[in-house]
Protein backbone atom coordinates (compact mmCIF):
# COMPACT_ATOMS: atom_id res chain seq x y z
CA UNK A 1 0.00 0.00 0.00
CA UNK A 2 1.75 3.24 -1.15
CA UNK A 3 -0.78 5.65 0.53
CA UNK A 4 -0.65 5.87 4.40
CA UNK A 5 -2.50 8.27 6.62
CA UNK A 6 -1.50 8.07 10.02
CA UNK A 7 -0.68 10.67 12.97
CA UNK A 8 2.99 9.16 13.14
CA UNK A 9 5.91 11.67 12.19
CA UNK A 10 7.77 9.71 8.84
CA UNK A 11 11.17 9.99 7.96
CA UNK A 12 11.92 10.62 4.38
CA UNK A 13 15.39 8.54 3.77
CA UNK A 14 13.98 5.65 5.31
CA UNK A 15 10.46 6.35 2.91
CA UNK A 16 12.71 6.39 -0.19
CA UNK A 17 15.29 3.40 0.97
CA UNK A 18 12.20 0.78 1.24
CA UNK A 19 10.98 2.08 -2.33
CA UNK A 20 14.77 1.52 -3.91
CA UNK A 21 15.95 -1.13 -2.03
CA UNK A 22 17.52 -3.80 -3.92
CA UNK A 23 16.33 -2.11 -7.66
CA UNK A 24 18.55 -0.77 -10.46
CA UNK A 25 16.12 0.50 -12.61
CA UNK A 26 15.70 3.90 -11.05
CA UNK A 27 17.15 6.82 -12.25
CA UNK A 28 15.29 9.48 -10.12
CA UNK A 29 13.78 10.03 -6.92
CA UNK A 30 12.09 13.05 -6.07
CA UNK A 31 10.25 14.34 -2.70
CA UNK A 32 7.65 16.62 -1.66
CA UNK A 33 7.65 17.51 1.98
CA UNK A 34 4.85 20.02 3.00
CA UNK A 35 5.78 21.67 6.65
CA UNK A 36 3.59 23.18 9.40
CA UNK A 37 4.63 26.90 9.07
CA UNK A 38 4.46 29.26 12.35
CA UNK A 39 2.93 31.96 10.64
CA UNK A 40 -0.32 32.54 8.77
CA UNK A 41 -1.22 35.56 7.49
CA UNK A 42 1.15 37.57 9.58
CA UNK A 43 0.09 36.01 12.60
CA UNK A 44 1.75 33.29 14.80
CA UNK A 45 0.29 30.08 15.11
CA UNK A 46 0.83 27.79 18.00
CA UNK A 47 -0.67 24.39 16.01
CA UNK A 48 -2.52 22.93 13.50
CA UNK A 49 -5.26 20.26 13.53
CA UNK A 50 -5.57 18.52 10.61
CA UNK A 51 -9.39 16.28 10.20
CA UNK A 52 -10.16 13.75 7.41
CA UNK A 53 -12.95 12.08 5.87
CA UNK A 54 -11.47 8.85 7.00
CA UNK A 55 -11.90 5.90 3.80
CA UNK A 56 -12.96 9.13 1.29
CA UNK A 57 -9.19 10.41 2.33
CA UNK A 58 -7.86 6.86 1.17
CA UNK A 59 -10.02 6.32 -1.90
CA UNK A 60 -9.01 9.85 -3.15
CA UNK A 61 -5.28 9.38 -2.44
CA UNK A 62 -5.51 6.00 -4.31
CA UNK A 63 -7.19 7.54 -7.31
CA UNK A 64 -5.09 10.63 -7.62
CA UNK A 65 -1.91 8.01 -7.61
CA UNK A 66 -3.38 6.12 -10.39
CA UNK A 67 -4.10 8.88 -12.49
CA UNK A 68 -0.20 9.94 -11.92
CA UNK A 69 0.37 6.64 -12.93
CA UNK A 70 -1.45 6.80 -15.68
CA UNK A 71 0.32 9.73 -17.01
CA UNK A 72 4.26 9.17 -16.36
CA UNK A 73 6.19 6.18 -16.11
CA UNK A 74 6.49 5.32 -13.01
CA UNK A 75 8.31 2.87 -10.72
CA UNK A 76 7.33 4.00 -7.35
CA UNK A 77 4.58 6.53 -5.50
CA UNK A 78 4.45 7.50 -2.35
CA UNK A 79 2.10 9.48 0.12
CA UNK A 80 1.73 9.93 3.48
CA UNK A 81 -0.74 12.42 4.98
CA UNK A 82 -0.45 12.96 8.74
CA UNK A 83 -3.46 14.09 10.38
CA UNK A 84 -4.18 15.13 14.07
CA UNK A 85 -2.29 17.65 16.26
CA UNK A 86 0.91 19.52 14.61
CA UNK A 87 3.45 22.14 15.30
CA UNK A 88 5.08 24.94 13.39
CA UNK A 89 8.02 22.89 12.25
CA UNK A 90 6.35 19.17 12.11
CA UNK A 91 5.51 17.29 8.56
CA UNK A 92 2.48 17.56 7.14
CA UNK A 93 2.41 15.41 4.15
CA UNK A 94 5.50 13.51 2.13
CA UNK A 95 4.96 12.67 -2.04
CA UNK A 96 8.02 10.62 -3.40
CA UNK A 97 7.97 9.88 -7.28
CA UNK A 98 10.57 7.33 -8.59
CA UNK A 99 11.08 7.16 -12.48
CA UNK A 100 14.10 6.38 -14.77
CA UNK A 101 14.12 10.26 -15.73
CA UNK A 102 14.04 13.06 -13.83
CA UNK A 103 10.98 15.11 -15.60
CA UNK A 104 8.71 12.51 -14.67
CA UNK A 105 9.53 12.28 -11.20
CA UNK A 106 9.38 16.09 -10.94
CA UNK A 107 6.24 16.56 -13.18
CA UNK A 108 4.39 13.49 -11.22
CA UNK A 109 5.56 15.30 -7.70
CA UNK A 110 4.07 18.37 -8.16
CA UNK A 111 0.81 16.81 -10.30
CA UNK A 112 0.39 14.40 -7.27
CA UNK A 113 0.49 17.47 -4.80
CA UNK A 114 -1.42 19.74 -6.95
CA UNK A 115 -4.37 17.03 -7.11
CA UNK A 116 -4.31 16.25 -3.39
CA UNK A 117 -4.58 19.72 -2.28
CA UNK A 118 -7.44 20.11 -4.09
CA UNK A 119 -9.18 16.93 -3.47
CA UNK A 120 -8.20 14.73 -0.97
CA UNK A 121 -10.65 15.71 1.87
CA UNK A 122 -8.48 17.10 4.19
CA UNK A 123 -9.35 20.44 6.46
CA UNK A 124 -6.54 22.17 8.60
CA UNK A 125 -7.57 24.23 11.62
CA UNK A 126 -4.91 26.92 12.59
CA UNK A 127 -4.54 28.27 16.12
CA UNK A 128 -2.90 30.77 17.06
CA UNK A 129 -1.53 32.50 20.17
CA UNK A 130 -4.93 33.34 21.77
CA UNK A 131 -5.81 29.96 21.81
CA UNK A 132 -8.81 30.45 18.97
CA UNK A 133 -8.73 28.17 16.25
CA UNK A 134 -9.54 29.08 12.36
CA UNK A 135 -10.11 26.87 9.64
CA UNK A 136 -7.83 27.30 6.34
CA UNK A 137 -9.70 28.89 3.33
CA UNK A 138 -8.79 27.06 0.42
CA UNK A 139 -6.50 28.95 -1.80
CA UNK A 140 -7.46 29.94 -5.18
CA UNK A 141 -3.84 29.49 -6.16
CA UNK A 142 -4.22 25.51 -5.60
CA UNK A 143 -7.05 25.53 -8.11
CA UNK A 144 -5.22 27.05 -10.60
CA UNK A 145 -2.20 24.89 -10.53
CA UNK A 146 -4.79 21.86 -10.76
CA UNK A 147 -6.29 22.99 -13.93
CA UNK A 148 -2.95 23.33 -15.81
CA UNK A 149 -2.70 19.83 -15.86
CA UNK A 150 -6.58 19.25 -16.97
CA UNK A 151 -5.65 21.33 -19.65
CA UNK A 152 -2.02 20.08 -20.79
CA UNK B 1 -34.90 5.40 2.23
CA UNK B 2 -32.38 5.73 5.12
CA UNK B 3 -29.22 7.98 4.56
CA UNK B 4 -26.41 8.76 6.57
CA UNK B 5 -25.32 12.11 6.27
CA UNK B 6 -21.36 12.91 7.89
CA UNK B 7 -20.16 16.63 7.91
CA UNK B 8 -16.34 17.78 8.27
CA UNK B 9 -14.70 20.73 9.47
CA UNK B 10 -16.70 24.03 10.43
CA UNK B 11 -19.62 22.90 8.26
CA UNK B 12 -19.61 19.89 11.35
CA UNK B 13 -19.37 22.41 13.96
CA UNK B 14 -21.62 25.03 12.58
CA UNK B 15 -24.09 21.94 12.48
CA UNK B 16 -23.04 20.61 15.85
CA UNK B 17 -22.68 17.04 14.87
CA UNK B 18 -20.38 14.81 12.93
CA UNK B 19 -23.31 12.57 11.44
CA UNK B 20 -26.67 11.53 11.68
CA UNK B 21 -29.45 9.17 9.83
CA UNK B 22 -32.11 10.60 7.79
CA UNK B 23 -35.02 9.10 6.18
CA UNK B 24 -34.77 11.03 3.01
CA UNK B 25 -38.22 12.26 1.61
CA UNK B 26 -39.09 10.81 -1.83
CA UNK B 27 -39.13 14.16 -3.48
CA UNK B 28 -35.83 14.42 -2.90
CA UNK B 29 -33.71 13.21 -5.87
CA UNK B 30 -30.55 15.42 -5.81
CA UNK B 31 -27.81 16.73 -3.75
CA UNK B 32 -28.80 20.80 -4.25
CA UNK B 33 -32.57 19.70 -3.08
CA UNK B 34 -31.22 17.85 -0.47
CA UNK B 35 -28.87 21.05 0.93
CA UNK B 36 -32.35 23.09 0.42
CA UNK B 37 -34.24 20.70 2.72
CA UNK B 38 -31.67 20.69 5.26
CA UNK B 39 -31.33 24.50 5.17
CA UNK B 40 -35.15 24.37 6.66
CA UNK B 41 -34.61 22.09 9.17
CA UNK B 42 -32.91 24.40 11.87
CA UNK B 43 -30.88 27.46 12.07
CA UNK B 44 -27.82 25.23 12.81
CA UNK B 45 -28.45 23.83 9.08
CA UNK B 46 -29.87 27.35 7.63
CA UNK B 47 -26.02 28.71 9.38
CA UNK B 48 -23.89 25.87 7.84
CA UNK B 49 -25.17 26.06 4.25
CA UNK B 50 -25.51 29.69 4.44
CA UNK B 51 -23.47 30.06 1.58
CA UNK B 52 -24.77 26.58 0.00
CA UNK B 53 -22.23 27.45 -3.10
CA UNK B 54 -19.06 26.78 -1.00
CA UNK B 55 -19.93 23.59 0.42
CA UNK B 56 -19.08 20.46 -1.28
CA UNK B 57 -20.32 16.94 -1.47
CA UNK B 58 -19.47 13.34 -2.00
CA UNK B 59 -21.76 10.41 -2.63
CA UNK B 60 -20.67 6.88 -0.69
CA UNK B 61 -17.14 8.94 -1.06
CA UNK B 62 -16.33 10.06 -4.25
CA UNK B 63 -17.06 14.07 -4.94
CA UNK B 64 -20.57 15.12 -6.93
CA UNK B 65 -21.60 18.32 -8.13
CA UNK B 66 -24.80 19.79 -6.80
CA UNK B 67 -26.69 18.12 -9.44
CA UNK B 68 -25.75 14.80 -8.70
CA UNK B 69 -28.87 12.07 -8.43
CA UNK B 70 -28.67 10.65 -4.64
CA UNK B 71 -29.67 7.26 -6.29
CA UNK B 72 -29.39 4.38 -3.71
CA UNK B 73 -26.77 6.31 -2.07
CA UNK B 74 -26.06 5.08 1.48
CA UNK B 75 -23.59 8.13 2.86
CA UNK B 76 -23.77 12.02 1.54
CA UNK B 77 -21.04 13.85 3.29
CA UNK B 78 -20.99 17.57 3.09
CA UNK B 79 -17.80 19.75 3.94
CA UNK B 80 -15.65 22.79 3.03
CA UNK B 81 -13.32 23.10 -0.05
CA UNK B 82 -10.47 21.01 1.06
CA UNK B 83 -7.28 22.48 2.48
CA UNK B 84 -4.57 19.63 2.91
CA UNK B 85 -1.19 19.14 1.91
CA UNK C 1 28.63 25.80 2.23
CA UNK C 2 25.54 24.44 0.98
CA UNK C 3 27.44 23.20 -1.81
CA UNK C 4 29.29 19.76 -1.38
CA UNK C 5 31.27 17.57 -3.79
CA UNK C 6 32.27 14.34 -2.30
CA UNK C 7 33.21 10.30 -2.39
CA UNK C 8 30.69 9.51 0.50
CA UNK C 9 27.25 8.70 0.82
CA UNK C 10 24.61 11.21 1.85
CA UNK C 11 21.25 11.05 3.58
CA UNK C 12 18.19 12.99 2.68
CA UNK C 13 16.58 12.74 5.47
CA UNK C 14 19.82 14.24 7.59
CA UNK C 15 20.29 16.55 5.11
CA UNK C 16 16.96 18.22 4.95
CA UNK C 17 17.06 18.63 8.98
CA UNK C 18 20.19 20.38 9.09
CA UNK C 19 18.23 22.40 6.84
CA UNK C 20 14.78 22.74 8.28
CA UNK C 21 16.00 22.49 12.02
CA UNK C 22 14.77 24.73 14.74
CA UNK C 23 13.14 27.14 11.94
CA UNK C 24 9.37 27.32 11.59
CA UNK C 25 9.57 29.94 8.03
CA UNK C 26 9.68 26.86 5.66
CA UNK C 27 6.68 25.44 4.30
CA UNK C 28 7.55 23.07 1.12
CA UNK C 29 11.02 21.09 0.83
CA UNK C 30 11.76 19.52 -2.41
CA UNK C 31 14.45 17.05 -2.98
CA UNK C 32 15.96 14.98 -6.17
CA UNK C 33 18.28 12.33 -6.11
CA UNK C 34 19.95 10.85 -8.90
CA UNK C 35 20.72 7.15 -8.72
CA UNK C 36 23.32 5.04 -10.91
CA UNK C 37 21.26 2.64 -12.53
CA UNK C 38 22.36 -0.67 -14.07
CA UNK C 39 21.61 -0.56 -17.40
CA UNK C 40 22.78 2.04 -20.46
CA UNK C 41 21.09 1.44 -23.65
CA UNK C 42 20.41 -1.48 -22.75
CA UNK C 43 23.38 -3.55 -21.40
CA UNK C 44 24.00 -3.58 -18.32
CA UNK C 45 26.37 -1.49 -16.77
CA UNK C 46 28.54 -2.89 -13.34
CA UNK C 47 29.58 0.54 -12.10
CA UNK C 48 30.15 4.24 -12.68
CA UNK C 49 33.18 6.49 -12.11
CA UNK C 50 32.74 9.99 -12.07
CA UNK C 51 35.51 12.45 -13.18
CA UNK C 52 35.20 16.14 -12.24
CA UNK C 53 36.93 19.62 -12.17
CA UNK C 54 38.55 20.12 -8.71
CA UNK C 55 37.77 24.10 -8.07
CA UNK C 56 35.48 24.98 -10.95
CA UNK C 57 32.77 22.53 -10.06
CA UNK C 58 32.40 23.66 -6.36
CA UNK C 59 32.21 27.48 -8.50
CA UNK C 60 29.64 26.12 -11.02
CA UNK C 61 27.87 24.79 -8.42
CA UNK C 62 27.75 27.89 -6.60
CA UNK C 63 26.73 29.95 -9.27
CA UNK C 64 23.89 27.60 -10.13
CA UNK C 65 22.62 27.94 -6.62
CA UNK C 66 23.04 31.78 -6.72
CA UNK C 67 20.92 31.91 -10.34
CA UNK C 68 17.93 29.75 -8.59
CA UNK C 69 18.30 32.25 -5.67
CA UNK C 70 17.78 35.40 -7.75
CA UNK C 71 14.77 34.02 -9.31
CA UNK C 72 12.98 32.27 -6.70
CA UNK C 73 12.14 32.79 -3.27
CA UNK C 74 14.21 30.17 -1.36
CA UNK C 75 15.15 29.68 1.88
CA UNK C 76 17.69 27.00 1.81
CA UNK C 77 19.47 25.06 -0.99
CA UNK C 78 21.40 22.19 -0.88
CA UNK C 79 23.92 20.59 -3.42
CA UNK C 80 26.00 17.46 -2.93
CA UNK C 81 27.58 15.88 -5.65
CA UNK C 82 29.15 12.36 -5.59
CA UNK C 83 32.28 11.25 -7.30
CA UNK C 84 34.51 8.47 -7.39
CA UNK C 85 33.33 4.86 -8.18
CA UNK C 86 29.43 4.01 -7.71
CA UNK C 87 27.72 0.80 -8.22
CA UNK C 88 24.36 0.03 -9.66
CA UNK C 89 21.58 1.69 -7.24
CA UNK C 90 23.88 3.89 -5.35
CA UNK C 91 23.08 7.82 -5.23
CA UNK C 92 24.67 10.08 -7.39
CA UNK C 93 23.35 13.59 -6.70
CA UNK C 94 21.18 15.31 -4.20
CA UNK C 95 19.61 18.60 -4.60
CA UNK C 96 17.53 20.42 -1.93
CA UNK C 97 15.19 23.30 -2.54
CA UNK C 98 13.43 24.91 0.75
CA UNK C 99 10.71 27.94 0.17
CA UNK C 100 7.16 28.98 1.75
CA UNK C 101 5.77 27.67 -1.75
CA UNK C 102 5.68 24.87 -2.90
CA UNK C 103 5.76 26.07 -6.63
CA UNK C 104 9.31 27.99 -6.06
CA UNK C 105 10.47 24.89 -4.21
CA UNK C 106 9.61 22.54 -7.46
CA UNK C 107 10.87 25.30 -10.39
CA UNK C 108 13.84 26.01 -8.36
CA UNK C 109 14.94 21.99 -8.02
CA UNK C 110 13.87 21.46 -11.50
CA UNK C 111 16.38 24.27 -12.54
CA UNK C 112 18.88 23.14 -10.65
CA UNK C 113 19.01 20.04 -11.61
CA UNK C 114 18.96 21.06 -15.18
CA UNK C 115 21.91 23.37 -14.94
CA UNK C 116 23.71 21.24 -13.04
CA UNK C 117 23.65 18.59 -15.88
CA UNK C 118 24.80 20.94 -18.55
CA UNK C 119 27.38 23.41 -16.69
CA UNK C 120 29.03 21.35 -13.98
CA UNK C 121 32.31 19.96 -15.03
CA UNK C 122 31.67 16.38 -14.16
CA UNK C 123 31.88 13.13 -16.65
CA UNK C 124 30.36 9.38 -16.34
CA UNK C 125 32.36 6.75 -17.08
CA UNK C 126 30.27 3.59 -17.21
CA UNK C 127 31.75 0.32 -17.36
CA UNK C 128 30.03 -3.40 -18.65
CA UNK C 129 30.06 -6.59 -17.75
CA UNK C 130 33.13 -6.53 -20.34
CA UNK C 131 35.09 -4.35 -17.93
CA UNK C 132 35.40 -2.07 -20.66
CA UNK C 133 34.72 1.36 -19.79
CA UNK C 134 32.66 3.99 -21.63
CA UNK C 135 32.05 7.77 -21.46
CA UNK C 136 28.46 8.32 -21.28
CA UNK C 137 27.40 11.13 -24.25
CA UNK C 138 26.01 14.37 -23.43
CA UNK C 139 22.06 14.12 -23.72
CA UNK C 140 20.15 16.68 -26.41
CA UNK C 141 16.97 16.72 -23.61
CA UNK C 142 19.32 18.02 -21.07
CA UNK C 143 20.10 20.77 -23.24
CA UNK C 144 16.55 20.73 -24.58
CA UNK C 145 15.65 21.17 -20.54
CA UNK C 146 18.01 24.10 -19.44
CA UNK C 147 16.98 26.07 -22.84
CA UNK C 148 13.34 26.58 -21.53
CA UNK C 149 14.74 28.78 -18.68
CA UNK C 150 16.55 30.72 -20.92
CA UNK C 151 13.45 31.74 -23.25
CA UNK C 152 11.33 32.04 -20.00
CA UNK D 1 53.50 33.57 -21.83
CA UNK D 2 53.05 30.60 -19.82
CA UNK D 3 49.68 28.76 -19.38
CA UNK D 4 48.17 25.43 -17.37
CA UNK D 5 46.39 23.19 -19.87
CA UNK D 6 44.51 21.04 -18.07
CA UNK D 7 42.06 17.65 -20.17
CA UNK D 8 39.29 15.79 -18.84
CA UNK D 9 37.66 12.69 -19.48
CA UNK D 10 38.28 11.35 -23.16
CA UNK D 11 40.14 14.14 -23.79
CA UNK D 12 42.70 13.61 -21.51
CA UNK D 13 42.54 9.77 -22.07
CA UNK D 14 43.55 11.06 -25.88
CA UNK D 15 45.85 13.16 -24.72
CA UNK D 16 47.57 10.71 -22.29
CA UNK D 17 48.35 13.45 -19.71
CA UNK D 18 45.94 15.83 -17.22
CA UNK D 19 47.88 18.63 -17.46
CA UNK D 20 50.67 20.28 -18.79
CA UNK D 21 52.88 24.04 -18.95
CA UNK D 22 53.12 25.59 -22.30
CA UNK D 23 55.05 28.83 -23.80
CA UNK D 24 51.85 30.32 -25.59
CA UNK D 25 53.53 31.68 -28.56
CA UNK D 26 52.61 35.43 -28.84
CA UNK D 27 50.17 34.69 -32.39
CA UNK D 28 47.52 32.62 -30.28
CA UNK D 29 45.09 35.14 -29.16
CA UNK D 30 41.92 33.01 -28.97
CA UNK D 31 40.81 29.45 -27.75
CA UNK D 32 39.92 28.25 -31.07
CA UNK D 33 43.48 29.39 -32.50
CA UNK D 34 45.27 27.21 -29.55
CA UNK D 35 43.05 24.12 -30.57
CA UNK D 36 44.22 24.42 -34.04
CA UNK D 37 48.00 25.13 -32.61
CA UNK D 38 46.87 22.04 -30.36
CA UNK D 39 46.06 19.98 -33.09
CA UNK D 40 49.40 20.40 -34.62
CA UNK D 41 51.61 19.26 -31.90
CA UNK D 42 50.91 15.66 -32.59
CA UNK D 43 49.13 12.84 -33.30
CA UNK D 44 47.21 12.46 -29.94
CA UNK D 45 45.99 15.83 -30.08
CA UNK D 46 45.13 15.48 -33.72
CA UNK D 47 42.76 12.51 -31.91
CA UNK D 48 41.82 14.43 -28.85
CA UNK D 49 40.51 17.31 -30.97
CA UNK D 50 39.36 15.41 -33.93
CA UNK D 51 35.80 17.16 -33.68
CA UNK D 52 36.83 20.35 -32.47
CA UNK D 53 33.36 21.53 -32.08
CA UNK D 54 32.82 19.17 -29.60
CA UNK D 55 35.21 19.90 -26.96
CA UNK D 56 34.38 22.39 -24.44
CA UNK D 57 36.63 25.12 -22.94
CA UNK D 58 37.32 27.26 -19.57
CA UNK D 59 39.93 30.10 -18.54
CA UNK D 60 40.61 30.04 -15.09
CA UNK D 61 37.57 27.76 -13.98
CA UNK D 62 35.40 29.67 -16.29
CA UNK D 63 33.13 28.23 -19.55
CA UNK D 64 33.97 30.04 -22.93
CA UNK D 65 33.92 30.17 -26.23
CA UNK D 66 35.79 29.22 -28.96
CA UNK D 67 36.51 32.64 -29.79
CA UNK D 68 36.75 34.06 -26.56
CA UNK D 69 40.11 36.29 -25.71
CA UNK D 70 43.07 34.00 -24.00
CA UNK D 71 43.89 37.25 -22.57
CA UNK D 72 45.95 36.92 -19.03
CA UNK D 73 44.86 33.21 -18.49
CA UNK D 74 46.73 30.91 -16.23
CA UNK D 75 44.82 27.77 -16.58
CA UNK D 76 42.79 26.51 -19.66
CA UNK D 77 40.90 23.94 -19.78
CA UNK D 78 39.44 21.42 -22.07
CA UNK D 79 36.69 18.33 -21.82
CA UNK D 80 33.95 16.87 -23.78
CA UNK D 81 30.30 18.20 -22.88
CA UNK D 82 29.58 17.69 -19.34
CA UNK D 83 27.02 14.66 -17.96
CA UNK D 84 26.95 15.06 -14.17
CA UNK D 85 24.31 14.75 -12.50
Amino acid sequence: MSVSVQAAAFNIALEVRSLTAGRTDIGAVVTFTGIVRGEAKGHPITSMELEHYPGMTERELARVEALARGRWPLQGVRIIHRIGVLRPGEDIVLVVTLSSHRQAAFEAAEFLMDYLKTSAPFWKKETGADGVGMWVDAREADNKARERWESA
Amino acid sequence: MTVTLRYFAWVRERIGRAEEQIDLPADITTVGELVQWLKARGPEYAHAFAKADVIRAAIDQTHVKPQAAIGGAREIAFFPPVTGG
